[in-house]
């Protein structure tokens, strides 16, 4: 690890160069708003132009059973499966299902943690997208109490 | 997530060893804090505290490097364990917080009464609350070690065991209507008996702390601010003789106990 | 700030300087934390600080635990046999309201504090120390668990025998005033420091004593 | 200015694991503010991770996403030394980069 003037010092230049050599733009993607605005599981994988979702043992899906507070929830998904173009992580009882996206390369594992807010107990379910448009998936339920006193 | 692994592997072994007629759920919910506690937010807090200390601020423009947290002029590693303390200067034992409006006062040329009022999160509080988080941070793992030599720091134990069993208000609650005695719970909530030494990284020791549940990092001065009021009782005022003594009597109790602060909870 | 402290601090050296070696006495001390008191809290919304002024009965819990010694059982009596007077008992004998009215109030926590407002339906606390309904696990363990209240006591099976009529009295007096049984006490007056209405009252004898509540079943 | 993310970048075997912290408030649209007005969505949507100044990834996040988001991903063949970059932005337009090196 770093000491975190380093971080800044860094931090201005990496800013620099993104600004001035626009060192992204094949990846200057569209947010998918018709996906998080979507309600469904299976509506978001329609927007995401996914076929019908399918089971698969070879999906994680990591979390607790019982989250103490529905305002932070650990979630990971990932997959060792080869061919992997996005893992979503979606939470089936929120207003919108959706919860991220992540775009996979060949650079990095199929292998993501996060944490989601859940309005209630719900199934949450991590999915992954192949290249060929398929759709694995596996899910869990969460239970969210709310705890403490409610005063 | 190897360390989760481990972390849950730990929790899972105590669990069992020590207490066997824990249910499904208090187990689900220590897993759910285990996850919680590896990549704890509180770390932006401190890196915003370490900021605001080195930075030239105020209308004196000047940074807190000179500032006295009670192991002389700049010092910040290990001061936490020690407070509060009695501090010449002020004639006046003082906790973290009320010492660094203190420090804001004298070298940054801020109003430390203005401060005092301000609502917790908002403006010159909000620094307050990062300074004391990384302050705390460098005494990370070190143990309580009060000191109780001065008159006023020995009077201030006292007085806080007294506002500790002080009971009012509509429900009659004090603080050891929840903190006063083992395996005491609130909803699901594990409440530390705060009457004697609850462990390393347990009560005093585990303040400041990011709060899961709405977001916030809450300073010793915040949490005991909240106990009040959840207690029904009329508020506190910061850095005020209350708030101050109550954590001398926390903090003695808790002498030899590591602190894990800044921690997470729920 | 500054002034605000050197009250209370004051007070405290002067009594330093008189205490020599031996340090402040325990009265002085009492003073000292009431000074200190006085000093730091202030009213805020819905919360003023007379809702802190001495009571006989606090003070007297407050002195015993900081001695560490419980209260004398002649003062404990005594102020257990005051608090006893403030027990109404319901004129028409009926003590049972609705128990899914007093499943709600029990899970509420909320109510009468400087957060809330004025006219925030204030909660029964039962949930936070007690477990009752036993499908919820999101219960506290400072009080002991009611489950199976009415069922375990006999109420149930024969709700009109002497030994009934002995427990669902002594339910009552203490949801209305818990300090009338045991002086000291942690669990509120509910109805008698206006926390719950009466009517709210029986609608938590419902819930502990109803045959179709989910704490009997 | 947002203040800073804490990124921790550690090298095990072929792959370095990182993990990010982000200061952000990620308002869910859902709640309401003491007027009962409700307080509009606001919060990252787009965070793109480098290493050595290459894209490895990409993420899309909603409002759902916890308040200070936590991340983390492992990038194959980064070793100690190698630098890391995470950008994220905003609903607002607003964006944050830092760096870190791997250890």
């Amino acid at each position: 690890m770093q000491t975190r003037r380093k971080t800044l010092k860094h931090s201005a230049i990496v800013a620099g160069l993104l600004a001035t050599t626009g060192l992204f733009p094949h990846y200057a993607f569209a947010y998918n708003k018709p996906a998080f605005e979507a309600k469904s599981v299976a509506e978001v994988l329609k927007a995401l132009g996914a076929g019908a979702p399918v089971e698969s043992k070879d999906v994680t899906i990591g979390g607790p059973d019982i989250a103490e507070n529905g305002a932070v929830v650990p979630l990971t998904a990932s997959t060792a499966l080869p061919g992997v173009k996005h893992i979503l992580l979606l939470v089936e009882k929120n207003p919108s299902a959706l919860v991220a996206l992540f775009n996979v390369t060949d650079s990095v594992e199929a292998n993501f943690a996060t944490r989601t807010k859940m309005g209630q107990s719900s199934d949450v379910y991590a999915v992954a997208i192949m290249n060929d448009g398929k759709a694995l998936f596996a899910k869990k339920e969460v239970k969210v109490t709310l705890g403490g006193c409610g005063g | 997530m190897k360390k989760i692994v481990f972390m849950l592997a730990l929790a899972g072994l105590a669990a069992t060893a020590a207490n066997a007629q824990k249910s499904a759920a208090v187990l689900a919910i220590e897993e759910y804090r285990a996850m919680l506690a590896d990549g704890n937010p509180s770390e932006l807090f401190e890196a915003k505290g370490e900021d605001l200390w080195k930075q030239k601020r105020g209308p004196k423009n000047a940074s807190l490097e000179q500032c006295d947290l009670g192991q002389g002029p700049g010092v910040v590693k290990a001061v936490f364990v020690t407070l509060p303390r009695y501090f010449a200067d002020t004639n006046r034992v003082q906790d973290l917080e009320s010492r660094l409006l203190t420090c804001m006062e004298s070298l940054q040329g801020f109003n430390a009464a203005d401060i005092a009022k301000t609502p917790f999160g908002k403006d010159e509080q909000k620094n307050v609350t990062a300074l004391a988080t990384w302050i705390a941070a460098a005494s990370r793992d070190m143990k309580f070690n009060l000191p109780q030599v001065h008159a006023k720091e020995q009077a201030a134990y006292e007085v806080g065991k007294r506002l500790f069993f002080q009971r009012g208000g509509p429900h009659d609650f004090s603080c050891a209507s929840c903190h006063g005695a083992d395996n005491w719970r609130i909803r699901l909530q594990d409440l530390p008996n705060l009457t004697k030494n609850p462990g390393d990284g347990v009560g005093f020791a585990a303040w400041p702390a990011y709060r899961v549940s709405n977001g916030q990092m809450w300073s010793m001065q915040l949490r005991l601010n909240d106990c009040y009021r959840q207690q029904r009782f009329p508020y506190p005022g910061f850095g005020s003789d209350a708030t101050v003594a109550l954590g001398v009597y926390l903090g003695v109790n808790s002498q030899g106990s590591k602190s894990a602060a800044p921690a997470i909870k729920r | 700030m500054k002034k605000q402290h050197a009250f209370a601090l004051s007070a405290l050296a002067s009594l330093l300087v008189a205490g020599c070696a031996t340090g402040p006495s325990t009265a002085d001390l009492d003073q000292m934390a009431a000074t200190v008191v006085k000093s730091s809290f202030s009213d805020k919304g819905i919360v003023k600080v007379s809702a802190i002024a001495p009571e006989d009965i606090n003070v007297a819990c407050t002195a015993a635990d900081v001695a560490g010694k419980p209260l004398d059982p002649a003062v404990a009596e005594a102020l257990q046999a005051a608090q006893l007077k403030s027990i109404k008992w319901p004129a028409d004998g009926n003590y049972m309201g609705d128990w899914k009215a007093g499943e709600k109030l029990a899970q509420s926590g909320r109510g009468l504090t400087w957060s809330d407002k004025a006219d925030t339906a204030n909660g029964g606390n039962c949930y936070n120390c007690h477990q009752l309904d036993p499908k919820e696990i999101s219960f506290g363990t400072i009080g002991p668990s009611l489950t199976g209240y009415g069922k375990t006591r006999g109420v149930i099976a024969d709700p009109t025998s002497t030994a009934s009529k002995a427990i669902i009295e002594y339910t009552w007096g203490k949801i209305w005033n818990a300090k009338a049984y045991n002086a000291c006490s942690v669990m509120p007056r509910a109805v008698h420091k206006g926390i719950i209405t009466e009517k709210q009252a029986k609608d938590l004898m419902a819930l502990l004593l109803d045959p179709k509540s989910p704490v009997n079943n | 200015m947002a203040d800073p993310m804490r990124i921790r970048a550690k090298a095990e075997g072929d792959k370095a694991t990182v993990r990010v912290l982000m200061s952000h408030e990620m308002e869910s649209g859902q709640r309401k503010d003491s007027t009962g007005k409700l307080i509009p969505a606001m919060h990252i949507n787009e965070v793109t991770a480098s290493h050595n100044g290459k894209v490895v990834m990409t993420a899309e996040w909603g409002p759902a996403v916890s308040k200070n988001p936590f991340l983390q991903f492992n990038v194959k063949g980064a070793k100690a030394g190698d630098k890391v970059a995470i950008t994220w932005k905003d609903s607002k337009g607003d964006t944050r980069t830092d760096e870190a090196t791997v250890s």
